[in-house]
């Protein structure tokens, strides 16, 4: 298969499901004829017909519920939050029904929900259109979070969450919809819960997800011309965590530096480093360093926002003052 | 129909049999937590689910053990459900606010004011994609007709004219707050006009009424003709939940609606029309006592779930 | 009245060259971002505002820059503010769907559909507690009408009569969604009737219609009559945002409402009236373009907040 | 004053502020006669009228934004979520903007709000009844959040809230409104942001906030016959943490364990974990060790509740595991 954008992966992923699977349906705000916001999914409903791809009012809580109700009892949605900003409005439906259902009801019912949503700055969009609140969802039981950095963990991971019986959060990034990468293989399946070395080192680890995997690959390479040589852990599932691999990881390197395009205060980060804290404290050397968004809302003239989001300046400030 | 009727002060009687033993096992601390009985409100969810198929789907509100008997779950399991035991229809994990049967197509009270209606209308969005023929009935009360996902949900239906019926059990309060404090419309059935969609008010006490309405909505939803929003007028005789002592309605009040109690007015009638003797009612009245004391039983003879799985089954 | 009309031409001239120059700057990548551009619906925000008092408060929708100028912001720092600079009215932070201005009276444009809708209503409730005798505006969509927030203000607008008018800018479109497959009502101001509060749809294109509509509505309000709602009908003639082909809407379509444009209206009204001259109208539009000019330069000449002071001012 | 609980001395602080302030209104649902599911608000709308104390529809995001828009503009809103959980369906108000409006308008704009809402599990109350989420809060720039284990504390920190020019989620605890307290003081206002020292020890730090500090504190006390000598600290604010407090105590006492009553994954003590590792790492003797309730919505059936809940043995095997 040739090399696509993280976009097209995603387009493929879902329409490779939905031949597969008739239960799988669309749902989600000018989703049809338009393709969405950033066009993801442009042609389904050419292919798959309004039936299947069901363009939905503006109600992201109705129709996150419409969802839940509809994987309750035999479908199998795939909803599309515009901008993850937006999911502030589902929450109730995402948190008190989807991911809790399951366990409420004994185990009677399944909710074979995904939810993809576009999270990250960078676009000038302003505060409502660029925030990264994955760690919300980290911390609820009952729902899975992936956050794939390329296009073919994109592809294999939603497809994964696709055939999961539990909600999935699937978090696709605005700034790599156009990133290409390589997709060998239309059957490859990315097991959900599963981090993945994207370069080995044995000075420090970067420990990071989505778009800041690729900052933390070209920070590695810069540091590596200092003669510092960084493992990079893409984590690609965020809940459940991949445990074992960053500890793993960071009993070799006994340093780690974390990146994240959320908030520092309560961000993903802050679970990493408690995990590390907890349970791989005695192989650590160095106190472990978050490079985050600063806690403020993101704002929208291209130049404070850019100050205020992770660089691969930073991560590499980051890391050398463990060094 | 009036044999038929019989059938249905049966399970209005069970309904209300049940509630008034939750509400002493209350009393008794032998349940903990929080309960909203639906006693005065019986005939809704017995009417309703007498015009619908065994196959068709309902979801209900917080206020949701007769809507649970009237789809076909049984007391002992129920009962168990509430006590926290194993036997219950979630182990005792979902409890009063959130038991389900699926196999019996009860989607599920729920412990969130109009957090079952997008649900319920997801349900019907299914039925009618898959063409399984099914309707679904979605409950909730006045005070959840001021929620967004109440709008969202109704308009949803609407626009895609789901298979769903919306039941609002108007009991004139939400909690404490009367609903003309709450809406500043007459007849919540008017908001059915917001989607496009038919909207009636009946008589929620009149058993036959509901029934009536609620098959002629079914009918309509079934073969296509869409949602429609039914608002049933009815009275919860018991405060909001355990701790209310209904000091935002008067006794005057409660006299009037006590009055109109529907178990009381289909006894009458079918007293009235000869189908039911006196001694049938007191034989009836034993046996939905004994059918509860039953489930009672079945429910503190039934374990918790081992508390060492607590934790488990949080993922499918 | 026709004297009058020449200002409010002025102003909605002035919104169209502002929001056509927005458009070059994106096209020059001068402009980074998204905008919503109101070209095509200029007569609502400016009659709704000249139907108010400056003291009146007023809160928009994503598609806010003409309810901005017509509320007293001036295109000078309104651009800045689009271009991210320190003399923008919120510093840049805010930017299009963010800008507010409160000395104006502005609660600020929004960039969640239906988040605003709220906010106007808690200002109008603030204005009836504190007894000042203000009257708030809340501009919002067609598609803003199917979410939770339109729905649980207007209710809470009616249940307390709060002296707010819902302004509804009906284009016909919620981004590629025609508002005919997203509400199943062939009016959106039948939706008041849900709230027991007077609903009215006009002639969004017609500035003197939108004037006197709203100068009622607001009387109204302000006399404690309570709220309402006014559907104006309008149609943009952009795409929804800066990459929109409007492959959902035909040509015929927009050719119909292109003729019906706000500006070219009242330009034959006055014009026809004897109000205007050729000449007149010449000199008008030089001179918004010469205020839009000097807009662009005082943007740009207006540095961006030092970056170091990106993460400060997140709390008072 | 006298001792008084703590739902008493939320009400007092309540009632002082509105007396002091006829801008303070109250918001909720059924807060008036009913005086709340709690009765915490009772008694106040006989005295200071329904025009500040207002029953709202069941509306949440609805009625949280009008007390946004209503701040906004001169009063100064204090809303009651009858229950944590229900606030899911207020986020958009206050994440999008009561949060945010402050700095995306470039400091012209105030919004001076209190979230009242009482957390927690332990009453049989069931899953969508007895959350603990305001890890999500602390994840969100803008508003700060304090959690009082005392009735002193509550009605110090109340008024500090309500005086407060940014909003506040004030989290309560259930199951702590009848617990009795010393309130000194009717004009002591307690200043959001530090954190306080409930017990001295030189073992071990227990961090905790809310009803955690209660069990910390027996859990000390029971500790103290193994002769293990803990240091409580109680956070009593969550955002911005006392991040100064928390690593002085660390480098006393070289180890830490912290107390949550929510949900373990990406909850508050993963924040505290991480400022620890990040900048107490140096003075840290062993591993870190949070007690937190089990990563699954709370079952209804009390004696599962119980289990998965935190508990003093819990903290006691904890802190024994370290030493
Ligand atoms: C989202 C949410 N808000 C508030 C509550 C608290 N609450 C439980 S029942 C209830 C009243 C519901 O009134 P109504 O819908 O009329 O149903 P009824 O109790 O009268 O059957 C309230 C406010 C809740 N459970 N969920
Ligand atoms: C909560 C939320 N959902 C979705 C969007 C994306 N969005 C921005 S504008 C828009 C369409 C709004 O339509 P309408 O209310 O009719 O206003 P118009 O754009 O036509 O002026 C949508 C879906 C958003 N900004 N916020
Ligand atoms: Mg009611
Ligand atoms: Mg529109």
């Amino acid at each position: 298969m040739p090399q696509m954008s993280y976009a097209e992966a995603i387009r493929r992923a879902l329409a490779e499901e939905m031949e597969r699977d008739e239960r799988v349906v669309l749902l989600g705000e000018d989703i049809g004829l338009y393709g969405g916001a950033f066009r993801v999914t442009r042609g389904l409903i050419q292919r798959f017909g309004p039936e299947r791809v069901l363009n939905t009012p503006i109600s992201e809580n109705g129709f996150v519920g419409v969802a839940v109700g509809a994987a309750l009892v035999g479908l199998r949605p795939v909803v599309e939050i515009m901008f993850m900003d937006f999911i502030a409005l589902a929450m109730d439906q995402i948190v008190n029904h989807a991911a809790k259902l399951h366990y409420i009801y004994g185990g009677q019912a399944r909710v074979p929900l995904v939810i993809r949503t576009p999270a990250g700055a960078g676009r000038g969009y302003g505060a409502s259109h660029s925030q990264s609140l994955e760690a919300w969802f980290v911390h609820v039981p009952g729902i899975k979070v992936v956050a794939p950095s390329t296009p073919r963990d994109a592809h294999g991971l939603l497809k994964a969450a696709i055939r999961d019986d539990n909600p999935v959060l699937f978090v696709e990034s605005k700034l790599l919809y156009g990133a290409k990468g390589d997709v060998p293989d239309p059957d490859e399946v990315c097991p959900i819960g599963r981090a993945a070395v994207a370069r080995q080192g044995e000075d420090v680890t970067l420990i990071a997800y989505s778009r800041m995997t690729v900052l933390a690959l070209e920070a590695a390479a810069r540091l590596e011309e200092h003669g510092i040589r960084c493992e990079v852990l893409d984590l690609r599932t965020l809940a459940p965590l991949d445990e074992e691999a960053i500890l793993a990881s960071v009993a070799r390197t006994a340093r780690a530096v974390i990146i994240e395009e959320d908030t520092r205060r309560g961000g993903v980060g802050a679970e990493v480093a408690a995990v590390i804290a907890e349970r791989g404290f005695r192989g650590l050397d160095s106190p472990l360093r978050r490079v985050a968004c600063a806690d403020c809302p993101i704002p929208c003239s291209p130049t404070l926002e850019e100050a205020i989001l992770p660089s691969v300046d930073k991560i590499v400030v980051a890391v050398e003052s463990l060094i | 129909m009036a044999c038929e009727e019989l059938g249905y002060l049966r399970l209005m009687k069970l309904i209300r049999a049940f509630e008034e033993r939750v509400d002493r096992l209350f009393v008794e601390a032998r349940i903990h937590g929080t309960t909203h009985l639906c006693i005065g409100q019986e005939a809704i969810p017995v009417g309703a689910c007498a015009a619908i198929r065994p196959s068709d789907l309902a979801s209900g509100s917080h206020r949701g053990h007769g809507l649970a008997l009237a789809k076909g779950l049984v007391p002992n399991r129920l009962m168990a459900e509430l006590l926290g035991r194993r036997d219950g229809y979630c182990q005792g994990k979902g409890g009063t606010q959130h038991v389900a049967s699926l196999e019996h197509g009860f989607l599920g009270t729920n412990g969130i004011t109009g957090g079952g209606i997008p649900i319920a209308t997801g349900a019907a969005l299914a039925a009618k994609l898959r063409r399984t023929g099914q309707v679904v009935l979605s409950f909730f009360g006045d005070g959840a007709t001021n929620q967004g996902t109440f709008h969202e949900s109704l308009n949803m239906a609407a626009i895609w004219r789901l298979p769903v019926v919306y039941v609002c059990e108007n009991n004139l309060y939400a909690m404490s707050t009367a609903i003309r404090d709450a809406a500043a419309v007459e007849r919540l059935a008017v908001r059915a006009t917001a989607y496009g969609m038919p909207g009636a008010t009946i008589d929620g006490n009149d058993v036959l009424e509901v029934r009536e309405a609620v098959a002629r909505a079914a009918d309509r939803a079934r073969s296509g003709g869409g949602p429609c929003l039914l608002e049933c007028t009815t009275y919860r005789h018991h405060g909001h939940s355990k701790s209310d002592a209904r000091e935002y309605r008067t006794r005057e009040e409660e006299e009037c609606w006590l009055a109109l109690d529907p178990i009381l007015r289909s006894e009458r009638r079918l007293l009235g029309a000869g189908e039911l003797t006196p001694e049938a009612l007191k034989r009836l009245d034993a046996e939905v006592s004994a059918e509860v004391d039953a489930a009672v039983d079945f429910a503190e003879a039934s374990p918790p779930l081992d508390p060492g799985l607590a934790a488990e089954g949080v993922f499918a």
